[in-house]
């Protein structure tokens, strides 16, 4: 079919350095390539965004991608509604011919990668999760980070906290919880949040370890070297240009809705940042451990629901006792 | 090291109490005195984020955090004088303009972050803090309790002198007197609406140095809709605290503890979701109501408009 | 004397006299529409500050949230629930109670009426699915507004505090709920089940319109009789004018304190029936689209007049509707329409105090 | 009657209204009022009921701003600004309406108006307070909270608090409704006092007796403008009952000699209508209780309940009423008993209730005329039928109530509010006299009224009593009990302490119970 532009909808700003700025990036750089234009929705908020997708389909948009877990119920109403294909997140099973596609990301391998690292480099045999909700992504996330702090050294102690329900722009929340997190005994922060990982990085930044030693960061989904060089470990850095582009393929081939997508590291759509503060011989056993879970010597299953996630911290806890 | 129940940890949690519990306080402080004096204040969420955006503002651009909290205040009060001459000098009702102003200034500040922020995220380096010679060396309390920003330290003085103003002066009597019987205060030769006027001005100072706070000591950095429901949580500390500014510390620290307790939990690996632990406050503060509820009884004028001479 | 638009407590002379002359409406007309113009200049100051040309944005707005066939419809749809809210507000208010809590009470409504729907509905014919679960939303409503009820009638505490705290505790629990209890197995993101397009709430002739709108409508103009025309909204505006006045009339107080919150609760709580059966299909975890915020101060500019209300929930929809749409073409950030709403909030505010004082000087 | 230093006309004019006009919406207040207030004298104002006093005070005290005309202090124009302008000037009022703040203590409202930043000279007001209070046999407990105080305790507070002020001009504007006899007296002497050290006093009153007997110079007004004004001279020189009938004449036109007593017949039938035994009421924080109070009412007959204000009798016309908790005792009414029934169904078998509160809880303000004739009946046909409002019976029906009772509004519509307080008082007439009336308690029913609704108020009663009603009838003004009883009882910290039967006498027997001695 032919395809003449595609538009995205995201629930807050594109300027978060995360999730809402990597879909607004990734759907620019995916039309770019395509050649076709690119319809921006963003800070449409939580609450109904049926007006807006019934808009863009009636503006002639050839794709909605909705991209925000909370969009997956109205998405394929409307493109029921209007036949305007639309893409959503966090539906696997939701696929319909010609009509909805899921791409439900998950960095959990990324963040493997990050825990290896952190269990690497963490002087007080201690890190921490922060984040600022629940959601599917975040849950998959925190579980394979801690796998992969598990499996590099089953001692490192991992503590986990959430800092409140919708705490998505509660920085001083953010700040509160990684500051107890790191007095707990953290020297790294595996933090997810929106504006409230803001908060943690200003704890990471102005809160030193039990012995004065300095607390690195290790965020996710954006890149956030430029507003947080010295303290930034790493980030599971996400691209969602190929995923993008992989609809726009589909929909000139009509084949949309035929498949699901995925992001993952052998395409490098999910990658770890690579900083200053990573030792080179450290990286490059990180690299190697890329190469195994590309290979598929090593399995990571990524897991969405918070109450598993939960388990597996506390076990992960009593292992380290 | 470290751990749960270690020193550092439980001195960090207390820390993140206080820090917690001081926007509370001293929005509560402020709607406090508003409220003693006649006015519902409803925008005080609104002032609060004025406060915390001003305040980073003034913070972040001159580098001094007393500056940071001295725009934070005055934004307040700005708003404040706003809603002072829309609400008491002309009387209009107090929950339309408290909502709209509320609703007006966080959409402000979010566009204006938008513009100027939303690229670089800036963030201030940590508050400088002032311990108390001796008290801060207590093990777990001191750290606690005793290394803070002179301005918490104030904050605690600020009410235990308002406890000597609405006791001890004529100007807490003319308070009490313009929310109870604006013209009993009128013909005694006070102006009731200067009286109010000042009470809201107090609030808005109020209400925006917690807002400065809470951006600046408490996050570091403004995003919008940093406040998240922190003056609306003043306006129930000051109507159940009634008129009493300890009860208002009381409640800000109750408030402040419970949202340390979330994280001591989590910490502790008890596996309680964050929205059934957060709903405790809450609960608390009902169990209160229904226990002692008679007591909750508000100034009798409380969201009326004075007007002199009418009938 | 302390005006009725102006004073927080006073309720309005009786609405049963006013059958408005060509004069009278043509003033209304005037102290609507006037003040919605300055704001609109108001607004257009703050947009020529971001660099945005003010027309276009209006443009739009009026275009996609009024003049388009499609935002007309948006527009229509938005009203539903909110004209519900304004209904149990305008009994609350009128009688005299604060009830700040609309925005736990309508999410409870939502996701018990979310929670049960889905599962009614293969076992129930479709509208005595709908049927049910207005009424599930509606009684855990009621029954959330029990406490500052009770509090209120029979122990005198102020049902502003005890509201607000019942909302931030409905919130939660509504949270809770859609969490750990209510939560739809078949995917991962916390969320109730979804009940189907084809069982909901049937759409308007060929539009997109939910008949949600005429429920609501219907409900609101029910509610203003009621309050207006009837010996029951006479009691409860007695008891909300002078409660002493209604005691030495013999009027069971207590009795309808309780009832007036019920009946304010359980108005609410079917608003997030219709939101959810008529509109959404499901509940998320965290989601509040705290409505209250938006409908209290309309309620009061409408002075409690359910037809006046309508007229202020419509402008309100077409705001918001035609405002996200103008943000999104000019790329001004959503929030911009919080903004326009809270000035037009003041400026209508300011206009009733306006021409209340001209009606005093004329009078005088 | 009056012993004065200077000759009245070259006493030192303080104030001078120079033809001020107030208008109100609908209504012209003050109409060219010209009026000189001197130091030296007490200025007594007369009028009926919304005949502009109150109004002319509030500009005095700078509550309203006159629309014209000219206020001059010690002969130079000086508009009054505000209340606390006013205060600078000297100008000290005690308000119609109650103006302390409940919340407060005695001492904290008359410290109220310092500098702000002051601490209340707490300690140095009850010196003062003493020497004020004292020889006026005023005895105020200064750390009370003023809501614990009666309403005549209040008044006093009032009146202590303007003479705290210092004031070259005090005002007083209806200062004496809630005072004893006694502290009437009082208070009389203190004005000639202070008029002797040079002050100069307004005073407001609807009691001629003491016009004539503390006034040195009578205004009269008129639906808001000077009728009439009675100097010093010529005051000296009539005799009292000359004086009464000059100002009768000028506020109403016509003679008076209808404040005789006149107690109606009573029906040969009397048997006891309504019979009330053991009553007993708790006392609550601020309220007295009632203790055992028994008494039967026949028909026909008029039992008035004297005592000083806050002895119970509220609580009492309450308790009748169905409006407050019992603990103990039985009330029947023809034979059936009433208790455990409610407000309405007490109201259904003949038992009505005219509240002393006709603003706070006899009638919603803001609501038309009409419906507050029909507030005890909300719901009850024709007025509702099936639950609906019928506007049309409701307007019928208030229309002829308020012929028949004469009263006075622009429209049906009005809110109640708005009238004056005569004319709500005979709203609540209306309303609790309506059909089916067996037994009506009035509590106060002309209080602050003028002398011409008065009149037609006490009328209304012997009118009553006449058709065959039980009346019971509570008062604190002697003269009216005296004026209309055929037996008063007297109540004295809840309790009835004797009753009298009305006759030569009475007045005495009945004054040395009020005051705690054996009749
Ligand atoms: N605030 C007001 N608003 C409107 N009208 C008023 C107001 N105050 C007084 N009036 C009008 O002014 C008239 C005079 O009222 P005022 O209170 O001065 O009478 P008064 O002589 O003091 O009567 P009374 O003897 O009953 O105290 C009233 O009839 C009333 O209509
Ligand atoms: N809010 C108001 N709006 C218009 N008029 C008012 C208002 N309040 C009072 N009035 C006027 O005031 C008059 C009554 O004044 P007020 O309350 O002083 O009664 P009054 O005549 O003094 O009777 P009383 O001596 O029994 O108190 C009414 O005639 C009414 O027109
Ligand atoms: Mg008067
Ligand atoms: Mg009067």
């Amino acid at each position: 079919a032919d395809v003449k532009s595609i538009a995205i909808l995201t629930p807050e700003e594109g300027t978060d350095f995360g999730w809402n700025q990597q879909g607004v990036d990734a759907a620019k750089a995916a039309a770019e390539a395509a050649g076709i234009e690119a319809i921006v929705a963003s800070g449409l908020g939580y609450g109904d965004v049926r007006p807006a997708m019934r808009e863009i389909a009636a503006d002639g948009a050839s794709l909605i991608i909705a991209h925000a877990s909370g969009y997956a119920t109205s998405a394929p109403e409307i493109a029921a509604e209007t036949n305007v294909p639309v893409a959503i997140v966090d539906s696997p099973q939701a696929l319909k011919e010609g009509l909805v596609a899921d791409y439900t990301l998950s960095g959990h391998q990324g963040a493997y990668l990050a825990g290896r690292l952190a269990a690497k480099m963490s002087k007080s045999k201690h890190v921490g999760i922060v984040v600022s909700g629940e959601p599917p992504s975040w849950n998959s996330q925190s579980a394979g980070f801690a796998e992969g702090v598990k499996a590099e050294n089953p001692d490192v102690k991992i503590t986990y906290a959430v800092i409140g329900p919708a705490a998505y722009s509660d920085a001083a929340g953010g700040r509160r919880v990684t500051e107890s997190v790191i007095a707990a005994g953290a020297d790294i922060i595996f933090g997810q949040g929106n504006g409230s990982s803001f908060g943690m990085l200003q704890a990471v930044e102005t809160t030193k370890t039990a012995d004065g030693g300095k607390v690195l960061f290790i965020d996710v989904i954006g890149d956030k070297t430029s507003v947080a060089k010295d303290f930034l470990l790493s980030s599971v850095v996400w691209d969602i240009t190929p995923v993008y582009s992989a609809m726009i393929q589909d929909l000139k081939d009509d084949t949309f809705g035929t498949k699901r997508y995925a992001i993952g590291l052998a395409d490098d759509s999910v990658k770890l940042l690579k900083t200053d503060q990573i030792p080179d011989d450290v990286w490059s056993e990180i690299q190697k451990i890329r190469e195994q879970i590309i290979a598929g010597d090593i399995k990571v299953e990524p897991t969405f629901e918070a109450s598993a996630v939960r388990t597996l911290m506390t076990d992960v806890s009593a292992d380290a006792k | 090291m470290g751990g749960f129940l270690s020193e550092t940890f439980l001195a960090a949690l207390l820390f993140g109490a206080i820090t917690a519990a001081i926007p509370l306080l001293l929005a509560g402080l402020g709607e406090q005195m508003s409220e003693k004096a006649g006015v519902l204040n409803i925008g005080i969420e609104g002032m609060m984020i004025a406060g915390a955006y001003a305040g980073f503002l003034g913070a972040y651009y001159s580098g001094s955090f007393w500056l940071g909290f001295a725009t934070g205040a005055a934004a307040g009060i700005l708003v404040a004088a706003l809603m002072a001459l829309l609400c008491v000098r002309l009387g209009l009702n107090q929950i339309v303009i408290g909502i709209a102003l509320t609703l007006g200034l966080e959409g402000l500040t979010a566009l204006l972050h938008h513009f100027q922020f939303s690229r670089s995220y800036p963030r201030l380096p940590a508050a400088q803090v002032t311990p108390i010679p001796l008290l801060a060396e207590i093990p777990v309390f001191g750290p606690a309790l005793f290394r803070h920003h002179l301005i918490v330290y104030l904050a605690v003085a600020a009410v235990f002198a308002m406890i000597w103003v609405y006791r001890r002066t004529q100007l807490g009597l003319n308070l009490q007197a313009a929310g109870d019987k604006p013209a009993a205060l009128d013909v005694a030769g006070i102006d009731v609406v200067r009286t109010r006027t000042a009470a809201v001005l107090f609030t808005g100072g109020m209400a925006g140095l917690g807002g400065a706070y809470l951006a600046n000591v408490g996050a570091g950095l403004f995003i919008p809709f940093i406040t998240n429901g922190a003056g609306f949580l003043g306006i129930v500390l000051a109507m159940l605290a009634r008129g009493r500014p300890l009860w208002v510390l009381a409640g800000a620290l109750i408030f402040g503890g419970c949202l340390s307790l979330t994280t001591a939990a989590q910490v502790a690996g008890i596996n309680v979701p964050t929205d059934v632990i957060q709903m405790v406050p809450f609960l608390a503060v009902m169990a209160m109501l229904v226990l002692f509820g008679r007591r909750a009884s508000l100034p009798a004028a409380l969201g009326i408009p004075y007007e002199r001479g009418a009938r | 004397m302390s005006g009725d638009a102006t004073s927080a407590s006073a309720t309005p002379l009786d609405a049963s006299g006013g059958g408005g002359s060509a004069r009278d409406i043509g003033r209304r007309l005037l102290i609507t529409l006037g003040p919605i113009v300055v704001s609109l200049v108001l607004a257009g100051c703050v947009l020529l500050v971001l660099g945005i040309n003010p027309l276009a944005y209006y443009g739009y707005v009026v275009d996609r949230g009024l003049l388009s066939p499609l935002g007309l419809q948006q527009t229509l749809t938005r009203m539903a629930p909110l004209l519900f809210l304004a209904a149990g507000l305008i009994v609350a208010f009128r009688a005299g109670m604060w009830n700040l809590g609309g925005d736990g009470q309508f999410l409870l409504g939502a996701v018990t009426a979310a929670a049960s729907a889905p599962l009614l509905v293969q076992v129930l014919p479709g509208w005595l699915t709908l049927v049910a679960a207005f009424v599930i939303a509606t009684v855990v409503a009621m029954i959330w507004s029990l406490i500052p009820a009770l509090l209120r009638a029979y122990q005198g505490v102020n049902e502003i505090i005890t509201t607000l705290m019942m909302s931030f505790l409905g919130v939660s629990l509504a949270n809770v709920l859609v969490k750990l209890v209510f939560l739809d197995p078949a995917t991962t993101v916390p969320q109730t089940r979804t009940l189907p397009v084809e069982d909901r709430l049937p759409r308007l002739f060929e539009t997109t319109v939910t008949s949600g709108l005429l429920f609501g409508l219907v409900t609101i103009i029910a509610v203003h009789l009621m309050m207006t025309r009837t010996a029951f909204g006479l009691k409860l505006r007695v008891v909300g004018a002078n409660p002493r006045a209604a005691v030495h009339a013999g009027l069971n107080v207590p009795l309808l304190t309780v009832t007036v919150f019920a009946l304010s609760a359980g108005l609410i709580g079917m608003g997030g029936a219709v939101d959810i059966v008529g509109i959404q299909g499901n509940v998320r975890a965290d989601w509040n689209p705290a409505y209250g915020l938006a409908v209290i101060p309309v309620v009061f500019l409408a002075r409690m007049n359910g037809f006046a209300a309508i007229g202020f929930v419509f402008l309100l929809s077409v705001l918001s509707i035609g405002g996200e749409s103008a943000a999104r073409r000019l790329g001004v950030p959503q929030n911009f329409t919080m903004v326009l709403v809270s000035i037009v909030l003041i400026t209508l505010a300011v206009a009733e105090y306006l021409d209340h004082r001209f009606n005093q000087a004329r009078r005088a | 009657m009056q012993t004065t230093t200077k000759p009245p006309e070259m006493r030192q004019a303080i104030v001078t209204l120079d033809g001020v006009t107030k208008r109100f919406p609908g209504i012209i207040a003050n109409d060219r009022v010209d009026l000189v207030i001197r130091a030296g004298e007490v200025h007594v104002l007369l009028g009926e009921n919304g005949a502009g006093k109150s109004t002319l005070i509030g500009m005095l005290s700078g509550l309203q701003q006159p629309d014209e005309g000219r206020i001059l202090i010690d002969g130079k124009a000086m508009p009054i600004r505000s209340p606390s302008h006013a205060l600078s000037l000297g100008i000290g009022t005690v308000f119609q309406h109650n103006m302390l703040v409940p919340s407060l203590t005695v001492a904290e409202n008359l410290a109220l108006g310092g500098k702000w930043w002051q601490k209340p000279r707490l300690g140095e007001l009850a010196a003062r307070v003493d020497e004020i209070a004292r020889p006026l046999g005023i005895n105020i407990n200064l750390d009370a909270v003023v809501s614990d105080l009666s309403l005549g305790e209040q008044q006093q507070v009032e009146i202590v608090r303007a003479l705290l002020r210092n004031s070259r001009l005090l005002i007083l504007d209806e200062a004496t409704s809630m005072l004893t006899p006694q502290g009437i007296a009082e208070l009389g002497a203190l004005m000639r006092r202070l008029v002797e050290r040079g002050l100069a006093v307004v005073f407001i009153t609807h009691k001629l007796g003491e016009a004539a007997e503390f006034g040195d110079r009578v205004s009269v007004l008129k639906l808001g403008r000077k009728v009439g004004e009675i100097g010093p001279d010529r005051l000296r020189s009539l005799e009292h009952d000359e004086l009464v009938d000059e100002i009768v004449s000028k506020m109403f036109g016509r003679n008076a000699g209808d404040g005789a007593i006149s107690i109606p017949d009573r029906p040969a039938n009397d048997e006891a209508l309504l019979a009330v035994r053991d009553l007993r009421v708790l006392p609550g924080k601020d309220t007295s209780g009632l203790e055992a109070i028994s008494f039967m009412v026949g028909r026909g007959e008029i039992l008035g309940v004297a005592g000083i204000d806050g002895n119970g009798q509220k609580q009492l016309a309450e308790a009748l009423a169905g409006q407050r908790r019992t603990d103990g005792g039985s009330v029947t009414l023809a034979g059936r008993s009433l208790d455990g029934l409610d407000v309405g169904k007490r109201r259904e078998l003949g038992l009505r209730y005219l509240t002393d509160d006709r603003l706070g809880e006899g009638t919603v303000g803001t609501f038309p005329v009409s419906i507050n004739y029909f507030l005890k009946q909300i719901g009850e046909p024709p007025f509702w039928r099936s639950g609906i409002e019928h506007s049309r019976e409701i307007n019928t029906h208030a229309r002829d109530l308020t012929r028949q009772f004469d009263v006075r509004t622009p429209s049906l519509s009005t809110p109640v509010g708005r009238l004056s307080g005569g004319n709500i008082q005979k709203v609540l007439i209306a309303r609790e006299l309506a059909e089916g009336a067996r037994a009506v308690i009035f509590n106060k029913p002309t209080y602050g009224l003028d002398l011409a609704n008065t009149q037609a108020t006490r009328q209304r009663i012997r009118d009553v009593a006449g058709q065959g009603l039980a009346v019971l009838l509570i008062s604190t003004d002697l003269e009216e009990l005296l004026s209309m009883c055929h037996r008063i009882a007297v109540m004295s910290q809840g309790r009835l302490v004797g009753t009298i039967a009305n006759g030569a006498g009475a007045g005495e027997r009945v004054g040395r119970l009020m005051i705690g001695l054996a009749a």
